[in-house]
């Protein structure tokens, strides 16, 4: 982002509309990298299956981090797990997105005061854009996730830096 | 099936060298006690002997004692043959915790053990592979359920407590 | 044809020869093997997900249309990872030779009697070995990731793709000893007319050879479509990318534009070895009920009708792999040897020597 | 000249589709072919049994649920019934009904995860969705039961937390109504598949002695042919009121104990499930669900040691008690991991796609591995 800086600061029609088309593109086809780690991986699983439908969004599953445009960190991180899952973030090609979901990836969760093991939120290792609260969350309040992804890459600019 | 009591019967006079002792104190299950360097030739004859035949290692589980000083190890054995169960308990010193393996008889002990080892330093000789399970293998901060276990503040850079 | 109109229209010089040549070579692309690819992931999507009780894609566009627009305009904009380890040079390239090996066998695809890249004599000898080159691509690729799943991957495509391509070329053989031509216009030339007079039903003429073949041409038609499926990894041959197994197979270390040059030439692929099928025993892009324009008398509609059946055949046996996709579990590296080595090929023997019999008659 | 070879060693996991979750799988690999298979669990260790010595008895069974997350129902009653064996409760008759009514709708649904993501992984990626489905009208009898669909904290020590709601029983017999339809087609679609036949039948045989010896329990057992289920061979609750069969493997297009028939049994059982939920429909007995929870939970000193068959099997709770509100120690008995060791076992010679198979057959679930 913000590699016209100098250039452009103000942006034109030209490049506003551009960053539009790039913009919409990026954020109907969201590939996700299938990734699941504990019971929210289950509602994942549920999100993508026939009654909610996760493809409607243009989401697919891509087996490799190499295809994909966004994880979602579905369950408990553990200690054991934070480096690897560090690692799989960084095989993913920019622009990359994070969707947090559940107590134990915003924070720890119910693990958040005897866990020995369990990182207390994956916002430690790697940045998250969005956070669904809920253990497990509804599937329709990851579809609520999503939709508030969509509405964050939707403002990005190449030009302004958004906050 | 077998009660308690005939296991405990048959048991010593097969041992009679052997610290063995009958608990029935229990609310519910009645426990023998052993000792932990021989619980491998008592679980070889509990497996063998065609009268108990206990084929089944149910649950093996350790627990840390810190008032009494030690580290027990508590075995519960089934049948699928003939239907009855038992459970054995061997206690350790807490310094120098080690008990003999039951992977020989039992395969299903493997993980088991590892994780006893994992999770309170229970050292079972003449383990094939005992290394950590759950925890890290580069984990140094000791073994978590133990009574007197202190989490670390840091692991690989990353904050652990909340 | 086209390229004569082309020479025509710059003026005859040497650049007139060059720009029509490029144009020439561009055209298919983008008027049809790219939009046909981009059309054939929506359809698979659109196809998988009213199989599985869903609505697939809905948000782009009215039904989603616009889905495979964007994913391709977002596959530009990722960021082009090429790791420490990789083999620079043939991990560039490899996307390229894919991507070629099957764009190139567009071009002698009949689409119609006017519409065809080059009208070759040696048409289905080259198209067996110009999707050869397909074959390098992907060890290519395998290779140069250093990634032990693609490298797996890799090695399983390309001993599938050789393993299946002899049964083709087999019931590829039997059509040219009864046409006796190699060329894929002069053999849809043979087949028009009505249906009955495709190569599927014992080929043109009311002869006796003719019902003795029908057998023998719809065993040789399962061969090659089984075949096919296992050249272009579809389920239940798409161990190369087995996703529970390999990850992705040979592609899962490519990301961005190189991912979709793989993912193209996959459809494009699906698309070229149904038409072959199509060409060699379902009359090409003849109509099977006569055409619309010789009954009101309009010669100039033949060619587009006829391009629209083409189109409809190719697409109607890409909907069929699709189906069998969403069907069928895959099979294991060793079944499919099996498969081929085992039943198919010994077939398409027996078959090719009692085609060659009859036609003795 | 004696070309020089080695093993390669191929490393599946934490992230890999088929690992049901965060398992590596160290392969060493002979070409395709399974020299030693090295499973790496851990990577959701969860510290269960840390959380157990810090919460009373009534807090941990949120934490149960979260175990074997494709079945609390079963983890939750499991905990219930050693808790209740050590308090010496007797719970009234309706929540006995209730809770089997429960474990087996929630038998039903693990099992359609389990045949799904099996599906999935042998390539068929359609059954897995139509297992979604029935699995999501299974989820809406939870949801209406106690208002959550994974994770319910519905059997509590001594009850459960709410009664059934009204429809409760007409939705239940009408779900079973059109689950065994369905059911029939999943079996067509992918049971009886000549492709899936071929790709699970004599791949990953385990022999009874090697089962029992190595701990497996569960369907995984059965599939190897031995009739062993804690419901019938060790009963606890009510399961010896109601009239079901134990489905064993048979070895129907390959050798006893082969992937496909431990696939299977899990087919069979679902409908065994149907039947004790029928019977249960019929019998159910009115009364308070909440009358038996005693306001403050306080056991004896002793220790407990409790199991039931779970759907991925023998689930046990060893808890000792100290006599304060909380316990000293709980250990749990996770089938999945008892169950993982022999994994090494059955894939040796195998193909790397046969490890899929083999680790799809034993149905595993992570979180209960490492707890």
């Amino acid at each position: 982002m913000g590699f016209l800086d100098k250039e452009f600061t103000d942006g034109n029609i030209v490049i506003a509309k551009v960053e539009d088309l790039f913009n919409w593109a990026r954020l109907s086809s969201l590939w996700q990298v299938s990734f699941g780690l504990a019971c929210c991986a289950i509602e994942m699983m549920a999100t993508s299956a026939s009654h909610y439908d996760f493809d409607r969004f243009g989401v697919i599953p891509r087996p490799s981090p190499r295809h994909a445009d966004f994880i979602i960190i579905s369950g408990t991180v553990t200690l054991k797990m934070a480096t690897r899952i560090k690692r799989l973030y960084e095989q993913m090609p920019d622009p990359k997105y994070i969707i947090s979901m559940g107590s134990c990836a915003n924070c720890g969760g119910p693990y958040w005061e005897h866990g020995y093991h369990v990182l207390k939120g994956i916002d430690r290792v790697i940045p998250v854009d969005v956070y669904v609260p809920g253990c497990p969350p509804r599937p329709e309040a990851l579809l609520e996730g999503l939709l508030k992804l969509q509405e964050k890459i939707r403002h990005e600019s190449m030009i302004k830096k958004t906050a | 099936m077998k009660k308690a009591e005939e296991i405990f019967q048959l048991l010593k006079d097969n041992f009679p060298a052997s610290n063995l002792e009958l608990k029935t104190d229990q609310p519910t299950e009645a426990i023998i006690i052993a000792s932990p360097l021989e619980i491998d030739k008592i679980c070889f004859f509990l497996h063998d002997a065609p009268e108990l035949l206990f084929d089944d290692l149910m649950n093996l589980s350790g627990v840390d004692e810190p008032k009494a000083g030690v580290l027990t190890v508590y075995y519960h054995l089934g049948s699928t043959k003939i239907k009855h169960k038992i459970t054995l308990k061997v206690s350790t010193d807490r310094n120098k915790p080690e008990v003999s393996t039951v992977t020989e008889v039992w395969k299903s002990a493997d993980w088991h053990e590892r994780e006893a080892y994992d999770l309170l330093g229970i050292i079972f000789l003449n383990h094939p592979d005992l290394r950590r399970i759950l925890m890290p293998y580069d984990w140094d901060a000791g073994y978590p359920l133990r009574k007197d276990y202190e989490n670390p503040e840091f692991y690989q850079g990353m904050k652990v407590p909340y | 044809m086209m390229y004569d109109f082309l020479v025509d229209l710059f003026g005859n010089s040497v650049f007139a020869d060059i720009i029509a040549g490029t144009i020439q070579s561009l055209l298919p692309l983008f008027l049809f093997i790219l939009p046909f690819a981009l059309f054939a992931v929506y359809l698979e999507r659109k196809v998988s997900a009213h199989m599985q009780d869903r609505l697939g894609p809905m948000r782009t566009g009215w039904h989603g249309w616009k889905q495979t627009i964007a994913d391709i305009i977002k596959l530009i904009q990722k960021e082009d990872i090429i790791a420490t380890d990789n083999d620079k040079l043939l991990f560039n390239l490899a996307p390229i030779v894919v991507f070629v090996g099957s764009y190139a066998a567009f071009a002698a695809i009949p689409f119609s009697s006017y519409f065809i890249g080059t009208e070759l004599d040696l048409g289905i000898f080259y198209i067996v070995a110009v999707t050869g080159l397909v074959v390098a691509g992907i060890l290519m690729a395998g290779w140069a990731s250093n990634n032990k799943y693609s490298l797996l991957g890799s090695m399983r495509s390309v001993a599938q793709i050789i393993s299946y391509e002899i049964p083709t070329i087999l019931v590829m053989l039997s059509l040219v000893m009864i046409s006796g031509t190699m060329s894929l216009h002069t053999l849809s030339e043979q087949q028009t007319g009505y249906a009955w007079n495709w190569y599927i039903f014992g080929g043109p003429g009311m002869t006796l050879s003719k019902f003795l073949l029908i057998p023998s041409m719809f065993i040789g038609f399962l061969i090659i479509y089984i075949s096919t499926l296992a050249e272009v990894n579809r389920t239940p041959f798409d161990i190369p990318e087995a996703e529970s197994e390999l990850v992705s197979g040979y592609h899962t270390e490519y990301s961005g534009m190189k991912f979709a040059m793989f993912f193209l030439a996959e459809y494009a692929n699906m698309f070229a070895v149904s038409a072959i099928v199509v060409a060699l025993f379902l009359g090409g892009y003849q109509s099977p009920v006569g055409y619309f324009g010789d009954l009101i008398g309009a010669s100039w509609m033949i060619p587009i009708e006829q391009f629209t059946w083409f189109t409809v055949k190719g697409l109607f046996f890409v909907f069929v792999q699709m189906w069998l996709r969403w069907t069928l579990p895959r099979l294991r590296v060793d079944q499919l040897m099996t498969t081929s080595w085992k039943y198919l090929i010994p077939i398409a023997f027996v078959n090719l020597i009692i085609i060659g019999l009859i036609t003795l008659l | 000249m004696a070309i020089k070879t080695e093993e390669m060693v191929l490393n599946m996991g934490p992230q890999h589709p088929s690992t049901h979750g965060v398992l590596r799988l160290e392969l060493a690999l002979e070409g395709e072919i399974i020299t030693n298979v090295i499973p790496h669990i851990g990577y959701l260790h969860r510290c269960f049994e840390k959380h157990c010595e810090a919460m009373t008895y009534p807090q941990i069974v949120p934490y149960t649920d979260r175990m074997d997350y494709l079945a609390p129902m079963g983890n939750e009653f499991g905990y219930a019934i050693a808790m209740e064996k050590l308090l010496g409760i007797q719970v009234p008759e309706r929540v006995d009904y209730i809770r089997v009514i429960m474990a087996e709708l929630q038998r039903i649904s693990s099992h359609l995860v389990a045949l799904g993501t099996y599906g999935a992984d042998i390539g068929a990626f359609t059954p897995f969705l139509y297992c979604f489905i029935d699995r999501e009208k299974v989820l809406n009898l939870f949801e209406i039961t106690c208002g959550a669909r994974l994770l319910y904290n519905y059997i509590w020590i001594g009850g459960l937390s709410h009664d059934l709601h009204p429809d409760f029983v007409r939705k239940t017999r009408e779900f079973i109504k059109e689950f065994r339809p369905n059911l029939k087609e999943i079996n067509d679609l992918l049971s009886h598949n000549r492709i899936f036949i071929d790709r699970t039948a004599n791949v990953g045989i385990l022999p009874i002695d090697t089962a029992i010896n190595y701990g497996v329990s569960g369907p995984n057992l059965r599939g190897s042919g031995f009739k062993w289920d804690i419901r019938k061979d060790d009963p606890y609750s009510i399961y010896n009121k109601f009239d079901f069969d134990i489905p064993v493997g048979e070895g129907k297009y390959g050798t006893v104990g082969d992937s496909w028939d431990r696939y299977y049994v899990r087919v069979l059982e679902m409908e065994e499930s149907c039947r004790i939920i029928e019977q249960a429909l019929d019998q159910l007995p009115e009364g308070d669900v909440q009358s038996a929870i005693p306001k403050r939970v306080k056991p004896v000193v002793g220790n407990v040691y409790a199991r039931v068959e779970n759907p991925r099997g023998d689930l046990g709770y060893f808890i000792i008690s100290d006599g304060s509100t909380s316990p000293y120690r709980v250990k749990v008995r996770a089938p999945s991991f008892v169950t993982m060791q022999v994994l090494n076992e059955l894939c040796k010679g195998y193909m790397v796609a046969d490890v899929v198979t083999i680790l799809g057959s034993i149905d595993i679930v992570l979180g209960e591995i490492d707890r």
